[in-house]
């Protein structure tokens, strides 16, 4: 399923990029309980519990920036594994800065797989882009505060 | 048939079956029944994604789990060259893989453990990393140049695993050119699943002695035992197949699964027997499944309506492997039966093969051989050529069938059809629904704007395989098999080849053997399905039990009979020439008070000296090689009502006339096609596994894989005609499938007849009320 | 055997396992199981009652229906915990004293089973059914066995087969018509 | 398919039970009838430290009139529901939806406070309580509140039920003269979640003219829908063909469904407005003294 949504925050694009090439910094902004690490500059795992209800799992995340295009462009991939089945998704972050505040818009597919998908659809369908807004906003407050 | 003195329980008696004793009391002994000390458990890490790099696998947290006591990967059966196996076809499967996934829900290690519990939670703390891989759902994109190449393990350089076709192509193409009315239509036949109530499941025991015995939920356990025997290399006499009570089969239980090889690998390593069940989301994603063919057909007739030609192009869709059910030489099943109930100077046929990412299979859904695939082509595009002739369906097709004059019958793509009446039949039918009377209320609601429609299906079915010239699997002929005792005291037991699955089997060849021998079938022993007592044969699949097995026992008994006759001449002391089989018994010819019948003959024949060069004992054996195929057919009509707001479809009614040629109990017969035409109703109106973009099966439970229940079947109306098949022994033909083969393209037919005012010429099974509401409302709004 | 090792708590800490007392088929058992045991387990790998059969893990398929309390329930979606001092009927108890059920014999006679696997559970409902209705339509009993799946029959002769025993447990003929 | 491990407790009263479920701060569940959580629990998508089985708590199965209200206990199997005279006298709407409820067996065990608080937007009983303008008891460690089932659900499997909250009873206003409700499901075979299911709850004052309407919806959205512009419309309406049209079509707009094996959202909002027509219709008839 394809989410998307921006925001705008009151800090230099530079400091966008950087908070978001920070994997842990990141990860930090999930609701979920969590535990990050990265493994060289490029790759980072770590495990998340979530879910909807009292349908939930533990996550094992893989992550890897596919692609740093310095202040302007970021894209991260996430492989995550749980519940039997996989939560994969394909981020990209599109900043600009204008007036000294950064504008950034975040688009990306979540592919599901497995029982997840075929079995609990019904039960996380809806949950997944609230979940990604609340990430995004809570990244927002971090930067702004930070 | 009728005799002047009748045996008790012979052919033709609607007795009341053996069998039932056991089942009604909860006494059958199904695989998962079978208990043996010291038993393990076997579950089923199964994959997420449909097309994926395995790159890791770990063990540990699940070796952990308390009970759990191991876990097997691709790696290990690598070691042991068992990572892979030979599929029916002769194509390759993964048992696990060591590298790739190919499809979702497909087996990538196996969690032995002391319960079924400790294995599931196994299952769960297995660690695998996947990377997914471009995912390809779709055989047409699969075959378009670029496309990603799914068998690199066989350095194939594209996704078509083969091409087959049958027929005159310029013959064809001439007589299309100069028909005066061709007509072209697309079906897409789409995936189904058995899903017999029964999962697939069984219990590996490996002796002191080194001999392994599986219990399997198997209709062919000579021939798993054959390739158990060539992919392990064990010695055939070392292995034994036990196929107890079989909880349905319908062609699911004919292929090898990798649970079962994990199961007996599981087996070996541990010295302990290991049972695997699968569940029912193992069932629906990773069995074999049934259709996915892709059919675009071409029909020629003349302005007055008589068929000329017909054209067929199909794209198979095989999954990952082909691991088709199929007879070697026919990639496509007997598909080339589509010209039908039709006399059809000439036809083409071709079918490409493709590889996607789903499971892999072909086999039957309670059909021999790709042939409901057949009917319904040939049937659904009868009807839209009467519809666009404006001739009334029954009328077209009564001027169009092959008389019964005819037979036997050479089609046009090379069969030899046996012998039919297929006016007789619909005629039948026509009657039973009262054929006029609905057209003129159909003619009414019509005025009133109320979607009212009739379809018929006029199939012929071809069962039996079969011939050894035509036709093996893995290389062994299908011939099939009996082997029948009598004791002195003239009961009798008989083996044979096939394995029952809820067709009644002890039953029926009893009452063949009772026929045949004189002795009522209460006296009359049958067991199957144990490969170290049964003779060997093919098994039970493509309505071919009764066409072999049943035929094998009725040439049995006849070599009894002859043995017998000597004995009987020596008993009643005359020549052998004075003596002949008369009223089931021993006569001497024109002096009926004087005659022995077969249980005093079998009791002379362990007791008295044999005659002159004649063994003791009374006892036969007949691997039974057909000479053709049976052909049985039939006459559907359905009537259906539609809600044209909602796209919801009722069977009103539906008439079945069948004609299986000689039957042999009535009410098995019966029985047989109440569950046919709910299985051709299923997938006309309910069943289908799609698949979404990412490779998911999208109906991976009963939840979404619907299997009709009471309410929503319809209330069965069946009758028959005989027709009996003139080259088996007593001239039955097989019947078990005809009714699913048949049945669709009624249904479908009707619905269609009732839509005519939305010049709506086909929508795909299933008939999902979204489809109907569609074709009515976009038809509206152009 | 494995179902003995089952019983043992596996997982340390929180208790895991209870003790319940289930009269099954009129005699009264005392067992220590997994608080997580499936009744469709306890009956067949415990009691050994193997007629209950397991079809499709959802809840759909209803073979191994049996009656709680008298009342038709799918033993694969309910633990053997919620059964404690409760009444539990399966197939095996339908016979008293070598004696048929007359559901058992009208399937028989009606021939409303083919491979049998679907039978003990369609029978449980239908006798269940019959209790509360001793002389249902054809409808009715379409509506009362459609928690009950059979691939071979068509239902055809298993409704035949209800409206049979109907007949059998009463003087009346039997509805449906 | 086997569910994992989990401490199991079968408390005698609804104190105890709310105090297990306290002290399990929100790991452990409540198990009714089960019937859809232990479902869930096999496929191990749901996975709780604890089941708290209340069905060891006398007193929670019950279906009677009192102080104007009809009060149905928890612990009240669906099934019961479809064969109380009461009901089928009196609330002809939940005695439609006591027999579309899943199939007859799990009918026998699943319950209808289960149904109601599990927050499944394809369970049926839902939309019926939002028709009939049901309360439902909810009582946790501060004590009891009453929730008005049309501000219960907030998403998919979402509830204001807070996870030391044990739901204990459904509380509907009292039939009266000129009231009349219906139920209609559309569904793929028996044993199916809805393509779309609606409830419609009328009253008929002296006028004749419906002065009180209740419209809910059933698996059409991420929760039951209560149709309020559906309902809101009808009232004061004679219930003519026209407004009854008029109805479906604000009935549809308020849906949200999302696509499925059933049909893309097209469908299914068409689904509802020619149901919510039709079970409008069947509604009006019985308040104007028909079956």
């Amino acid at each position: 399923m394809h989410i998307e949504g921006d925001f705008r925050v009151r800090a230099a694009a530079s400091r966008v990029y950087a908070f978001f090439l920070d994997p842990v910094a990141f990860t930090d902004c999930l609701d979920d309980p969590h535990e990050f690490h990265a493994i060289d500059a490029d790759h980072f795992e770590g495990t998340v519990t979530t879910g909807v209800a009292f349908i939930r799992g533990t996550f094992r995340v893989r992550g890897s920036y596919l692609a740093k295009t310095p202040t302007t462009a970021v894209r991260v991939r996430l492989q995550g594994a749980g519940l039997g089945s996989g939560v994969d998704a394909d981020l990209e972050l599109a900043l600009s800065e204008a007036a000294g505040e950064t504008a950034l818009h975040w688009q990306g597919e979540v592919h599901l797989s497995g029982p997840v998908a075929t079995l609990g659809e019904r039960m996380v369908r809806g949950t997944v882009d609230k979940k990604a807004a609340s990430l995004f906003e809570n990244a927002r407050r971090k930067i702004e505060s930070g | 048939m009728a005799q002047p003195e009748t045996v008790h329980g012979g052919i033709g008696q609607s007795i009341l079956r053996k069998e039932d004793a056991r089942f009604i009391r909860g006494k059958g002994n199904y695989v998962d029944d079978v208990d043996l000390p010291g038993m393990l458990f076997l579950d089923l890490v199964r994959s997420p994604y449909a097309h994926a790099k395995v790159t890791s696998i770990r063990k540990e947290k699940a070796l952990a789990v308390p009970g759990v006591l191991a876990v097997i990967t691709g790696a290990d059966l690598a070691a042991a060259k068992l990572a892979w196996m030979p599929t029916l076809m002769s194509d390759t499967q993964m048992v696990l893989p060591t590298d790739e996934v190919m499809f979702q829900g497909q087996e990538v290690a196996g969690v032995v453990a002391t319960d079924r519990y400790a294995a599931a939670d196994g299952v769960a703390a297995v660690e695998v990393d996947y990377d997914p891989l471009p995912v390809i759902v779709d055989p047409f994109k699969a075959l378009e140049p670029g496309a990603p190449v799914l068998r690199t393990d066989k350095g194939k350089k594209d996704n078509h695993i083969w091409h087959w076709e049958v027929g005159d192509k310029a013959a064809t193409e001439k007589a299309l050119k100069e028909s005066a009315v061709v007509i072209k239509e697309r079906f897409y036949i789409p995936r189904i699943h058995v899903s017999s109530i029964e999962t697939c499941g069984c219990v590996a025991q490996v002796d002191a002695m080194g001999k392994l015995t599986v219990w399997m939920t198997t209709q062919a356990p000579h021939a798993i035992r054959t390739v158990f025997a060539l992919v392990s290399g064990l010695p055939e006499n070392q292995i034994r197949i036990i196929s107890p009570d079989i909880g349905g089969g319908f062609g699911g239980k004919v292929p090898v699964y990798p649970g079962y090889v994990i199961a007996v690998v599981a087996a070996l390593t541990t010295g302990q027997p290991v049972k695997w069940v699968e569940d029912r989301t193992g069932n629906l994603t990773s069995d074999s499944f049934a259709r996915d063919y892709h059919i675009e057909a071409e029909m020629g007739a003349t302005k007055d309506g008589k068929l000329t030609a017909l054209r067929v192009k199909t794209l198979a869709d095989h999954g990952y492997t082909d691991a088709a059910a199929n007879p070697s030489k026919f990639p496509a099943g007997l598909f080339h039966i589509i010209t039908g109930s039709y006399p059809f100077a000439t036809a083409f046929v071709e079918v490409d093969a493709a590889y996607t990412n789903k499971p892999p299979g072909g086999i039957a859904y309670r059909c021999s051989f790709r042939v409901t695939e057949a009917a319904y082509t040939i049937e659904r595009m009868v009807e839209n050529m009467a519809h666009h002739l404006k001739m009334d369906p029954a009328e077209f097709r009564l001027k169009n069938f092959i008389p019964p004059e005819a037979f036997p019958f050479n089609s046009a793509l090379g069969w030899t059809y046996d012998s039919g009446n297929y006016a007789g039949a619909l005629k039948k039918a026509m009657a039973m629904i009262g054929y006029d009377d609905l057209r003129k209320e159909q003619a009414e609601k019509r005025r009133k704007g109320e979607l009212m429609g009739i379809g018929i299906s006029s199939f012929t079915e071809i069962v039996g395989a079969g011939p050894a010239k035509q036709f093996d699997i893995l290389g062994i002929k299908m011939f099939d098999s009996a082997e029948v005792r009598i004791h002195p005291t003239g009961k009798v037991l008989a083996r044979l080849g096939t394995k029952s699955q809820g067709q009644g089997h002890e039953t029926t060849y009893a009452q063949i053997l009772a026929e045949e021998l004189g002795i009522s079938s209460d006296n009359i022993s049958i067991e199957e399905g144990d490969t170290d007592t049964a003779p060997y044969g093919l098994g039970t699949y493509a309505s071919r039990s009764t066409p072999t097995s049943g035929a094998a026992a009725a040439m049995a008994a006849r070599k009894i009979r002859a043995k017998a006759a000597k004995i009987a001449a020596q008993m009643l002391e005359v020549s052998p020439d004075d003596v002949e089989w008369k009223d089931h018994k021993f006569q001497v010819k024109g002096v009926p008070e004087k005659s022995k019948t077969m249980a005093e003959v079998a009791f002379a024949a362990y007791t008295t000296n044999p005659p002159e060069g004649q063994e003791s004992g009374l006892e036969a054996v007949d691997y039974y090689n057909p000479p053709n195929l049976t052909f049985p057919f039939g006459s559907y009509i359905c009537a259906v009502d539609i809600d044209k707001e909602t796209g919801q479809v009722k069977v009103r009614r539906f008439v079945a006339v069948d004609d299986c040629g000689v039957i042999i109990n009535p009410t098995i017969v019966d029985g047989q096609i109440h569950g046919g035409l709910t299985m051709g109703f299923a997938p006309a109106m309910m069943e289908e596994i799609p698949y979404d973009a990412e490779g998911n099966n999208r109906a991976g439970s009963f939840l979404e894989y619907l299997l009709p229940t009471a309410v929503e079947t319809p209330k069965w109306e069946t009758g028959k005609t005989t027709t009996p098949s003139p080259h088996h022994p007593f001239g039955a033909k097989g019947v078990g499938e005809s009714a699913t083969v048949g049945a669709p393209a009624a249904i479908v037919n009707a619905v269609l007849d009732a839509l005519e005012p939305y010049g709506v010429t086909n929508i795909d099974i299933p008939l999902s009320a979204h489809k109907v509401w569609k074709a009515i409302h976009s038809k509206d709004a152009a | 055997m494995a179902i003995d090792a089952a019983d043992t708590p596996r997982t340390p800490g929180p208790v895991t396992t209870r003790t319940i007392q289930v009269t099954v088929n009129g005699v009264t058992h005392s067992s220590t199981v997994q608080n997580r045991m499936l009744l469709v387990s306890y009956l067949r790998e415990r009691l050994r009652l193997t007629g209950t059969h397991i079809g499709c893990d959802t809840a759909h398929c209803g073979a191994c229906t049996v009656l709680v309390d008298g009342v038709p329930v799918k033993s694969c979606n309910l633990l053997a915990v919620q059964v404690d001092g409760r009444q539990v009927q399966t197939v095996e108890g339908l016979a008293s004293g070598g004696k048929l059920h007359p559901i058992q014999e009208a399937f028989h006679e009606e021939h409303g089973l083919q491979c049998g696997y679907c039978t003990p559970g369609m029978m449980m409902t239908s006798v269940a059914l019959l209790a509360r209705n001793p002389n249902p339509t054809e409808d009715e009993i379409r509506r009362g066995i459609s928690g009950n799946l059979c691939r071979c029959t068509g239902y055809v002769n298993i409704v035949k087969a209800v409206q049979h025993a109907a007949a059998k447990t009463q003087t009346s003929v039997p509805g449906g018509h | 398919m086997y569910p994992p491990n989990f401490e199991y407790y079968a408390p005698k009263t609804v104190q105890e039970a709310i105090g297990l479920l306290d002290q399990h701060q929100g790991e452990a569940k409540v198990l009714a009838g089960g019937q859809s959580l232990i479902g869930m629990m096999k496929l191990r998508l749901a996975q709780p430290a604890a089941l708290i089985d209340i069905n060891r708590i006398p007193d929670l199965a019950y279906i009677r009139e009192e102080d104007s209200s009809l009060v149905i206990g928890a612990l009240t199997r669906t099934a019961e529901l479809g064969r109380s005279d009461l009901v089928r006298a009196r609330y002809p709407l939940l005695a439609d939806a006591a027999g579309e409820i899943a199939d007859p067996t799990v009918r026998n065990w699943g319950t209808v406070g289960g149904n109601v608080s599990h927050g499944d937007p394809g369970n049926d009983l839902p939309a019926c309580m939002m028709a009939l303008g049901a309360e439902f008891r909810v009582e946790g460690p501060k004590g009891a509140r009453a929730v008005p089932a049309r501000q219960f659900y907030q998403d998919s499997f979402v509830t204001v039920l807070q996870p030391n909250e044990v739901l204990t009873q459904v509380r509907i206003p009292q039939a009266v003269p000129g009231a009349g409700g219906a139920y209609s499901k559309m569904e793929r075979k028996v044993g199916d979640f809805a393509t779309a299911a609606v409830a419609v709850q009328l009253g008929l004052g002296k006028s004749g003219s419906i002065d009180l309407a209740g419209i809910g919806l059933t698996n059409v959205g991420p929760t039951a829908i209560f149709a309020s512009a559906a309902s809101e419309f009808l009232t004061g309406k004679t219930g003519t063909d026209a407004d009854l049209r008029r109805a479906g079509d604000l009935a549809a707009d308020a849906s949200r469904p999302f696509p499925d094996n059933r049909g893309p959202v097209e469908f299914k909002k068409e689904m509802v407005r020619v149901w919510t027509r039709r079970t409008a219709a069947r509604a009006l008839a019985r308040a104007r003294g028909g079956k």
